[in-house]
């Protein structure tokens, strides 16, 4: 049985390219980037330069990026370390309903510690309104954090305009862009962003690694206090082949963001057409326009996503019902929940989240694999035949 | 995450569907996942000819949706009265903790069409 | 010339089992272990195999072993952490004037939270006084955080009887066991340990992992919120093939724990000694048995660490002068000074980090080498000169 991975949004696999640059940092150059020695300066100088690729990817100054070991880390820097550092002046958060629960849970932590926050709601596909944000503004909103682009749907957000607004009454902006960097184009400086945090699992980089960017002059307290790793603002010693890892991958994304994502998002119309025209009652969640290249998320009504990840599963297709780190939970998507969606709709939401490897048969097999498996669950499913048996009541 | 047991009965679910003029009906949902189940009942002489089964709900509600009615067919009605929700998951070698609540489905869904058919026929 | 490396304190190589053990978790076996398909299931089984290996090395459940990104992380979970769960019984917390940035720092940011912080001193040993951090105890004390090896010296506290000590007294006891784990044993249950933070790069796993020991019923607010990873305890992707190859380390340093550290402390006797006799006015800074079996801090009068640490590296041999997070900067050890070392010695103080694949070569190199450098370092010195003229006023 062929497998097929199409669940990138959870993670990817590490790009050949970067796997091989990583190597030598393990026992050869597997000095400590602080150490004055010849083994540190060996790391020293490989961590700077990746420094810079991950600077040249979002367009910032390298010393802007402060390597962390992870998306969830990064969100938790930014969000606590702007509160703190900027309690003095304010206690207000805003946040959208549907961020990943990294930036959520963060906000709830500081909820308990004096903080207010407001979570914005969203709309049926997904999407914030500027307008909504700019009214949610007081005179005691410190830091605003709205992600690039949600892990559940693709939808992205409109960050510039996000960016001008929170610019012009001089509040941080944060945003969460595990999902967009290496994806869609990423810019720090045009979106007028002050904290952006990606994750290279994410990218083909390898899992422990991620980066915040900080922009100059934004005063942030350590999430990890301790030596004087990245300028004070994240103490550990370095991951550095992790770091190196980072650098490729970004580098490698930088080159060939335009091709990927063409090429993916033609893959995932073709994979979403597909399936909407054999799929009666089915339907996609998230903005049909503004979205991730590589991200669909549908849902068939009738019937329970598990029992569909599940066949998908034995057929060897990875697929997934939201984010990772929430399925072993349960209960619903907390995002599709804020969009409004039908709860039965809702509770059979599967994300697809193609990815570098993916190819058009991967999709053909999904296309032939998927349609018998909503056949079978319908089949099993109570609603599915009382809705059949009220409209040939309707009908008689 | 699931057993053996529990694929193949996911896999193929014996006697899903419905049986025409059945001699109970009952149905059962979830409070915490709102998943449902329903079952329908042939029983002659006290006993459980035939069940079969819908079920809207995950993996481990349709495999046990699947156990329950292995279970009980050829039973008397006291002895499918007697099967515990329990028992319906240890039959499938056991579930993750978090997927218990989904046998539960299984069995109380039973008793319910137990009593419709009991009902009926006082 | 051949390259030395003696500064296994600040890091280690990854070892060849453990990178063999690591490598098919990059490419091959990449998927999120949180996730519920067959990617997910090869990483979740890999990752509860970890740890386990890191349970049996400290002798606890898996489930309370937590994986974290770094020592550091580890040491400001635990006492953030544990600072904030139990912030209604009080705000009072005892340490070490000689701990590891990660701790001193935690605390130092928890002071300006409203909480307070003995330092107790040590002795000229670098030894602690268990009375004293008895006395120190008052009905506002929440925590005891005290290390089990000191990174610069080598220095072993008697980390059994502060377990004693904390347990008597209800108090969560945490200990920075990243210099001891695979060095001496250490066991949690036997040691009435709380909290234990250990680091993968100090035991021949990679940067970019750690693990905290939390016993059971230890409240402990999390300091990266998200997911739920780690029992909701640390959130983000888990770093996959880092806990791997921790795990591995652990495995490793539990088979050949009590070899390794006589083969090691065999050479580093022989280098001490050695040392002491070719060099006059040369003195070891730290507990002169309760040491950890690879670590030798001497300093040696009149001559300035950094320029001994510079020829040393120019001949290949890469030691350092304390804890390379700190290198960057100006000024004094805080462990020394706090030892009450006299300022000039203090100045001269370098650490010697013996590690798994040291050679008794390596000792000689050293031998041969290090007199000749302090030799050369001292003819330029004025402090030796005048000490000489003064040695002859005193003579004539
Ligand atoms: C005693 C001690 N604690 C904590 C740390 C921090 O560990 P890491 O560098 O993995 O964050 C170190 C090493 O640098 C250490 O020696
Ligand atoms: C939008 C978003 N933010 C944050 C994260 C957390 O990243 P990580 O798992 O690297 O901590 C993820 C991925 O899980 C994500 O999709
Ligand atoms: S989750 Fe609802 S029955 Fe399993
Ligand atoms: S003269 Fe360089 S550190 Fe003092």
């Amino acid at each position: 049985m062929k497998r097929i991975y199409m669940d990138n949004n959870a993670t990817t696999a590490v790009r050949p390219e970067v796997m091989e640059a990583m190597l030598p940092f393990y026992k050869e150059h597997f000095g400590n980037p602080s150490s004055v020695h010849w083994a540190g300066r060996e790391t020293g100088a490989a961590l700077e330069a990746a420094r810079e690729k991950v600077a040249k990817l979002i367009n910032c100054a390298p010393a802007e990026v402060v390597f962390t070991s992870c998306g969830s880390e990064g969100d938790n820097l930014a969000i606590k370390g702007v509160a703190d550092a900027y309690r003095d002046r304010g206690n207000h958060i805003i946040t959208t309903a549907v961020e990943h629960p990294a930036v959520l849970n963060s906000c709830k932590y500081l909820e308990k510690h004096g903080f207010e926050v407001t979570y914005l709601p969203v709309d049926g596909h997904g999407m914030l309104d500027v307008s909504s944000l700019e009214a949610a503004i007081t005179d005691k909103t410190i830091l605003i954090s709205v992600m690039w682009a949600n892990n559940e749907t693709g939808t992205l957000f409109p960050i510039e305009k996000i960016g001008a607004v929170a610019r012009k009454h001089k509040i941080c902006f944060h945003t969460d862009a595990v999902q967009a960097i290496g994806r869609v184009p990423v810019d720090v400086d045009a979106a007028q962003v002050d904290l952006l945090a990606i994750s290279g699992h994410k990218i083909g980089a390898p899992k422990g690694v991620g980066a915040l960017y900080v922009r100059k002059g934004v005063r942030l307290t350590p999430l990890v206090h301790g030596g004087h790793q990245e300028r004070n603002r994240r103490a550990g010693t370095h991951n550095l082949p992790g770091i190196v890892g980072l650098g490729v991958a970004c580098e490698l994304a930088d080159a060939d963001l335009r091709n990927t994502a063409q090429r993916l998002s033609a893959m995932r119309d073709r994979l979403e057409q597909g399936l909407l025209a054999a799929i009666p009652e089915s339907q996609v969640n998230g903005h049909p326009t503004m979205r991730l290249p590589n991200t669909l998320n549908i849902s068939f009504n009738y019937i329970e996503g598990e029992a569909v990840l599940l066949f998908l599963d034995m057929q060897g297709i990875a697929a997934s019902s939201g984010s990772a780190c929430m399925s072993d939970l349960e209960g619903q998507s907390h995002v599709i929940d804020a969009m409004g969606v039908d709860p039965m709709m809702a509770n059979s939401a599967i994300r697809f989240g193609l990815g570098y490897d993916n190819t058009e048969a991967d999709v053909d097999q999904v296309l032939e694999i998927l349609p018998n498996i909503v056949k079978k669950l319908r089949d099993m499913s109570p609603f599915y035949h009382e809705r059949d048996a009220a409209k040939a009541t309707a009908n008689s | 995450m699931y057993s053996d047991k529990v694929i193949d009965h996911f896999t193929n679910p014996r006697n899903v569907g419905e049986i025409e003029n059945a001699d109970g009906v009952g149905e059962k949902v979830s409070s915490s996942c709102g998943d449902r189940m329903k079952v329908f009942l042939k029983v002659e002489n006290d006993i459980i000819e035939d069940v079969k089964f819908q079920t809207y709900g995950c993996g481990a509600a349709i495999a046990s949706s699947s156990m329950m009615s292995e279970l009980v067919i050829g039973k008397t009605l006291q002895q499918a009265l007697d099967l515990t929700n329990d028992q319906v998951a240890d039959a499938l070698g056991g579930l993750p903790a978090p997927k218990l609540h989904c046998s539960n489905l299984a069995a109380d869904a039973l008793h319910e069409a137990i009593k419709n058919y009991q009902e009926t026929n006082a």
